[in-house]
């Protein structure tokens, strides 16, 4: 079993992190994984992404034409994996942030006002917690507590005041449900 | 650039000519465009747009012929110096330019600067001193202050083993070749007038064939150095100023007697 | 010991640091940077030699002086850093010392892009550097491999006296993956004899690669082939992937091993019988392997991110007796599985021939495509 | 009385880095807080009355996003 | 025309001024030296541009820049001196532009020495800096083929938009003999589109080596290698002495070209039926004419002047149908015809086999000489 | 070296233990025996020999390593600062240092000798300057006086298109890294005596960690200029030391110190 | 036909230029030719010595190892050269300089006491003219007419005075004979 | 009266380059004309009498050539 995510978005969102969280989750329950950046100075203000692949056996390409889910935290994001997703697959839209409908009927679309949630956590930061909140909670590959211990034992000591807050972030994201088509 | 007035209104200012039409790459603030808008303005003012051939390096500037509205080459990191030489031996009457950052002039192209400049070649070269490696992220520069926390100098540059700072217009103006050696700082807007003088006089050398002229502009990144372009500029101004004094280091008597 | 998840060029620095490595000298590249900002601090903290040289090529002859006191000593660098180390690898080869280059390809040629590739093959494989010698090559496929094989990279090249590169790209470099680190091993404290240390209490010793008499240097030269040989008897290295039963083999190398990885068990899960074999050392190159691999074949499809550098060695390899296809995306365009797995079909569905070359097909249908 | 000038901000360029607000003499240019460029940047403009079209924002404008204009009185040029 | 005496540095000097070379830029290094030299007196009379570098670096991106302009320009160096070119060479590639380098090899690796080789064929012929690219590369056999290669050179360079090298080594550079030299061109008065000249009364250009989006690098790449089919379709250059009825062949190019050509007249002489093929584009080579030819022969014997670097092409070529041998010096060391008439006439004596690899019985034979 | 007297005769010189016992390769004359025999008395007067490294360059000192008698790399073409800085990086207890010509050092190895005296290297730099390419048989060097025929500036040096000569110690002097650069010349007992003592000074510097220390010996090459040894002597110093003043051109001030 | 010979001896003995010579002599007869030198910096103030072919047809290898003739200017040539001699060739020996005789018996032996008869000419530099004259009359492939042909058409004008010497010098050398066994 | 000295040329070394010969302040010093060495140079020798053993010669010879000894009258020691 293959679990491939993309977390796309500008850069400055936490989309880099966001993805790294999940692949400690997963290397944390004994998964296989890889974790795989844009980078590079051509990306400098521009957008970033990421790409998570969970796995129970070696995995081969770290990159994928065809992900599992994507988050998508901005309209370019959106726009560009939108359509590649795996029929069947989880699409994680920021909806503060994007100013369109999915249009793909073969996949599980949530919308996540994350960055309105996130203020009410009070730190627009979270919205990339509030996301993967809602991904994890459809994709089903790990329960959430395996984020907060990756939280735990990843995030500096001197952050952990932060934890509880980020906690939060991530069950209100799980309560975001399905749009239904 | 064209002072198209009005009746009721005069134009102060506008975009130069020189420049293109394109938004440049650059971070918020960077002074790699002031750089740019200054050198671009001077060629419109001296109407020598279709005389000029660029050379541009590799770091952050690499794309400066998406942006400069004239011919252009990109030369490999350090190289500029070398390929520009090779453009004006076969076209002696174009106005060559080079525009360098300082891991691409005062690292890995030292050779390269020291020799065009010993040569005389006539050539202008503009630098960059931003005190890092802006392009690949904000690694220790030969400029680098000491003490000065980089990438690669994490507890900050540390003289013992990572060397002092190279003033790179106090070493060329050592050479019997080079012309006219200034550094400028584009830091404020008094600062940012002289160094378009500088650039004025530094053509005006190459068009007299004078020999090699160079100018060293005191930069900010604020990207990599982790602060905003104006809390930069002050950075810039109480800490590379005083290890870089502003100043003219070598005028060839022959540019002293240059009027502009 | 503990799994950690790290970023391929930093994971490989740390291995180099508990294999002993006792300086680094390097220059910013993208993407290998990461590398050397990780040494930058690993290094001192550790009283071990760091230096961020004025360029790669002033690199390269820091690590030439520092290999000449018999220490393990390595750089880092990516495509363009690695063109500008030709002279001083051709040197170190010439003065049989052991070095140990991480070199993490980038698109090219020139300045080209920052994106993975694995265009660089020839150079680093067939000798990029004037004059007759070999460089031991290791190609690891992720981020574990890469720091399994720096412990022995430095081993390989104090045996053979070798230049050893390991040859990565930009995406293992840049991505992260669970690796175990080996323990620290403790710093050399015996040194070879040919080791230039300071004259104290022994006969003075120099290093130099200059042999004015060409007789001389001949035997020089032939000393280093009869010490290729023995690395071509005893360090071949490979892995297959599902040959067993194979009609039809992927051979693919580093990233575009893991890549064809995906598309061959995709293919199998489809019923086509195909494996992967992957070279791990490009040099020497597992010739026999896949020639005897080859016999028992169908058709063979050659991955890579280069024009089909790789290709010429393994249709050379096979004796061109087997029929064989080419899929390559270049220029620092990564190739999805999806590609790959095409191929395959492609290969399974035929025609199979030995005629012609694979690459002109590709690039055929490369045109058609674009 | 001083001369009366005004500014235009190219959005194509702007980006938003306040160098044009923090140098301006008068204290009339700010980020426009509600708007975003295509490049998503808050870009600079006029905030307040007052500007003399003296030329200092385009002198330091490193994005060459500023056009200045003044009011003819006497004919003045500014050399950045 | 008449004939004049003249060595071979000085000869192919002369020949790129008649060629009309308008720039050229290098750095001294026996035995390329003279043509330095040549070159100091003889441009600047001419009002042509010649600079001696501070470096083999700086000369190859002097190079760059004057080719961005369109003009007619080169450099020679010779081993160590080219590695140093490898980076430029690539953004030249990369760049797509016209250049002339003429190589003199040297023995090697490293500093080695100043006496003819050929160890730099890999280096050159497959590409010794990063990325995918190729060189056309002649090699001229004696000095009036050096001579007239030096035009060649510039027109394949400029039809090609490519890299060519002009690869000869320290004999054909030291040694006098006569030849003709063409009447002087007129200089280019005409430049290419894409030429930087000044933008006057035109748009801009710009020439450059980077695409950061890998996909624009990958049609870049593309580009360049459906040219480069043309070059193999159009370009491929060999010479053949004796083939007609011939049951033996010797493949040798160059100087080792000449050396065998010796030794095959008097194995002829001796009644033995063999002939030569020497290549004369070593890139692209002559594969096909290499293949054809070997289908009528009994055994091939490959004489080189390095350690079978061109070997492993003409077994590739013949797809290792043919039995084969191989007969080299190295390091510097010149074979006599004696040494190489010696190996025709073992090859004959047999046994004849393609198994095993050629180098391998050469590298005994050498080890039990010693 | 061992000064054995008996109970008539005073031993006042003889060859240095330092030296191995091995004729060089050097022209009749050439100064670059003076050079290597001077260095090797210093050895041996600082009981040094068995810590010593050098590093030989490419030009006619290539084969140094098999005169000097104590522990040798040899260097690819102008990267003996390189080289040396890799050596004195893994083993700062011992002496190391380089010993480079003209051509090596200013012309193909200038980034690599401005970096090493920037970094503040802790090693010592030999430099032979002898306004040419001596191994490759007379080119132009970046000391080549202006008018000066080579093999490759045969109608005398144009500054105009070969450009000016380099003076070396007058450039790294300029760098902050550096501790000790001084130029010192070879053509007669007095001059001799002062270039020993300096390389008696350099050597201190290293042990001391000083840091960066350069000494720049003017020299002959008879056999290139066309000269007798004793003929290039005089021309050395007609010509040489006017251009190149001998002196010293950084001394920190924890050098001016040592008392030797 | 090919006619190989080697000239070595002292670097400043004339050796190269005498083998120019007599290249520039068979070339002016419509021969190929070639002419290769030893090379570098190893030779300074060591030995010199050049191959001079000379044939009807494309020359193959310009260095052979069994010459038809070699003269010897110096002792170490004599000791290097002799043995290497094609049978039935001709050895040249500037006696003036090499304290022993020649070995060989299957091959043309010429005592040249070159010095002594280029002294006499009133230049000592004269030896190698003195020689190649010795040589060219036993090797008969060319008449001595064309050596002094090639000397006037190469030798730079503001030398020419030096014709008639360089011109007795060769006819001197021809005087020498072989020596009996 | 002056110091008694007298220098030892080491053949294996000396390559007749003469600057000792121009050197000496004695003028003692010459190239021994009739002998040749075995690299096939003549030696410098001393010609005459005069030598006070000054070191002069030992300062400037390149090849490291010359051994030099003065007779004991006070001790005194060179440093070149
Ligand atoms: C041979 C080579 N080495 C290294 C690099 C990677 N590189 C690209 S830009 C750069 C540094 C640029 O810094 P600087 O010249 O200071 O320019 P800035 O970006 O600061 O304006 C480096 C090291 C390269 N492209 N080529
Ligand atoms: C990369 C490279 N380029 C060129 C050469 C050829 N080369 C050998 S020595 C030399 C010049 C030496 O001159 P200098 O450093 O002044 O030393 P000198 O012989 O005068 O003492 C050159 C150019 C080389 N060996 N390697
Ligand atoms: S990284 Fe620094 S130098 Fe580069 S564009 Fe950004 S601010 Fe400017
Ligand atoms: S022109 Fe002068 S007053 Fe007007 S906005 Fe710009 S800086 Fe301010
Ligand atoms: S200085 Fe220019 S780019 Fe910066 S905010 Fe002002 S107008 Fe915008
Ligand atoms: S060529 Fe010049 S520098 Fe070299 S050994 Fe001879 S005299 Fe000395
Ligand atoms: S020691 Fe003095 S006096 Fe004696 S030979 Fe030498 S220089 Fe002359
Ligand atoms: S100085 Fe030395 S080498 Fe020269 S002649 Fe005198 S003893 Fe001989
Ligand atoms: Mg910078
Ligand atoms: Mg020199």
């Amino acid at each position: 079993m293959q679990t491939e995510v993309i977390i796309a978005g500008f850069g400055g969102q936490g989309v880099l992190f966001a993805g790294q969280l999940l692949a400690y989750a997963a290397m944390d329950e004994g998964k296989q994984v890889t974790w795989i950046p844009s980078y590079g100075p051509e990306m400098r203000g521009g957008t970033a992404n990421c790409t998570v692949i969970i796995s129970d056996e070696e995995i081969g390409s770290p990159l994928v034409f065809h992900p599992k889910a994507v988050i998508a935290m901005n309209r370019p994001s959106l726009d560009k994996y939108e359509p590649m997703i795996k029929p069947g697959g989880v699409l994680i839209i920021n909806s503060s942030m994007v100013d369109r409908k999915a249009t793909r009927t073969d996949i599980k679309v949530v919308e996540v006002d994350a960055n309105v949630v996130a203020e009410k956590l009070g730190d627009k930061r979270l919205s990339n917690m509030v996301l993967l909140g809602a991904l994890l909670h459809q994709l089903g590959v790990m329960p959430a507590e395996a984020i907060e211990k990756a939280l735990r034992s990843h995030l500096p000591e001197r952050h952990h005041k932060l934890l509880p807050q980020n906690y939060e972030a991530l069950h209100e994201g799980a309560r975001f449900q399905v749009v239904e088509i | 650039m064209d002072m198209i007035d009005n009746d009721t209104e005069t134009l102060v200012y506008s975009r130069p000519n020189s420049l293109t039409d394109v938004s440049t790459h650059y971070c918020p603030g960077c002074t790699h465009g002031i750089a740019h808008r200054l050198i671009a303005e001077v060629i419109d003012e001296m109407n020598i747009r279709e005389k000029m051939i660029g050379v541009a390096s590799v770091g952050c500037s690499v794309f400066a012929y998406n942006y400069f509205n004239f011919d252009f080459v990109q030369a490999p990191h350090g190289r500029a110096p070398a390929m520009a030489t090779g453009v004006k031996r076969v076209l002696p009457e174009k106005v060559v330019m080079t525009y360098q950052g300082d891991g691409d002039m005062a690292s890995i192209g030292m050779a390269e600067i020291v020799h065009a400049a010993t040569r005389g070649e006539n050539i202008t070269v503009f630098f960059i001193n931003n005190t890092n490696y802006g392009m690949t992220g904000g690694q220790m520069a030969p400029t680098t202050l000491p003490g000065q926390k980089t990438t690669s100098s994490q507890n900050g540059r540390d003289v013992e083993t990572q060397g002092y700072p190279i003033r790179a217009a106090e070493l060329l103006s050592q050479l019997d070749g080079s012309s006219y050696v200034v550094r400028r700082s584009l830091n404020d807007p008094k600062n940012i007038r002289l160094a378009k003088k500088a650039i004025r006089m530094a053509f005006e050398v190459q068009l007299r064939g004078l020999g090699f002229s160079m100018i060293e502009f005191l930069s900010i990144c604020p990207t990599n150095w982790g602060m905003s372009a104006s809390a930069s500029m002050t950075w810039l101004e109480n800490n590379m100023i005083p290890y870089y004094p502003l100043g003219d280091y070598k005028v060839h008597p022959a540019v002293a007697e240059i009027k502009i | 010991m503990a799994r950690e998840l790290m970023k391929g060029n930093e994971a490989v620095a740390e291995a180099a640091v508990r294999a002993g490595v006792a300086a680094y000298f390097g220059y910013p590249i993208t993407p290998q940077t990461e590398l050397l900002e990780y040494m930058s601090r690993r290094m001192p903290e550790l009283g071990r030699a760091f230096v961020q040289a004025e360029s790669e090529l002033a690199a390269v002859n820091m690590v030439y002086g520092a290999a000449c006191t018999g220490q393990r000593v390595m750089s880092s660098s990516s495509s363009p850093g690695v063109s500008l180390m030709m002279e001083g690898v051709s040197y170190i080869a010439g003065t049989e010392l052991p070095m140990v280059l991480v070199d993490v390809m980038r698109g090219g040629p020139g300045l080209g892009n920052i994106a993975p590739a694995q265009g660089d093959y020839n150079q680093i494989v067939h000798g990029g550097g004037h004059g007759d010698y070999h460089s031991i090559v290791l190609a690891p496929a992720n981020v574990q491999e890469a720091v399994d094989f720096m412990a022995l990279a430095f081993d390989l090249a104090e045996k053979y006296r070798s230049v050893t590169v390991v040859l990565m790209d930009g995406m293992l470099g840049q991505m992260m993956e669970p690796c175990e680190l080996p323990a620290m091993l403790p710093m050399k404290t015996e040194f070879p004899d040919w080791a230039v240390t300071g004259a104290k209490g022994r006969e003075r010793r120099f290093l130099t690669s200059i042999n004015l008499n060409p007789t001389q240097q001949e035997i020089t030269n032939l000393r280093m082939l009869n010490r290729w040989a023995q690395v071509e008897a005893n360090e071949i290295r490979y892995r297959e992937y599902f040959m067993e039963d194979a009609k039809y083999a992927v051979v693919a190398y580093g990233s575009a091993g893991r890549i064809s990885l995906s598309a061959v068990r995709t293919a199998r899960a489809e019923g086509i019988k195909v494996g992967l074999l992957r070279p791990i050392t490009l040099s020497p190159f597992p010739r026999e392997a896949i020639y005897q691999a080859s016999r028992k074949l169908d058709g063979m499809l050659v991955v890579e991110m280069s024009s089909g550098q790789m290709l010429d060695d393994v249709l050379a390899a096979t004796r061109f007796t087997v029929p064989t296809e080419f899929c390559a995306r270049i220029g620092g365009v990564v190739p999805y599985p999806d590609e790959v797995l095409d191929s395959i079909r492609n290969l399974v569905k035929g025609p199979l021939t030995t005629e012609g070359h694979p690459r002109d097909r590709w690039l055929k249908r490369m045109a058609e495509r674009n | 009385m001083p001369p009366k000038g005004r500014i235009v901000v190219n959005e194509a360029y702007c980006k938003g880095c306040e160098l044009c607000v923090g140098a301006c003499p008068q204290n009339v240019l700010g980020l426009a807080a509600d708007h975003i460029t295509a490049k998503g940047y808050h870009p600079a403009t006029l905030i307040s009355e007052g500007c003399t079209g003296c030329g200092i924002c385009g002198i330091i404008c490193p994005e060459a996003a500023i056009t200045i204009y003044r009011e003819k009185t006497g004919v003045v040029r500014a050399t950045s």
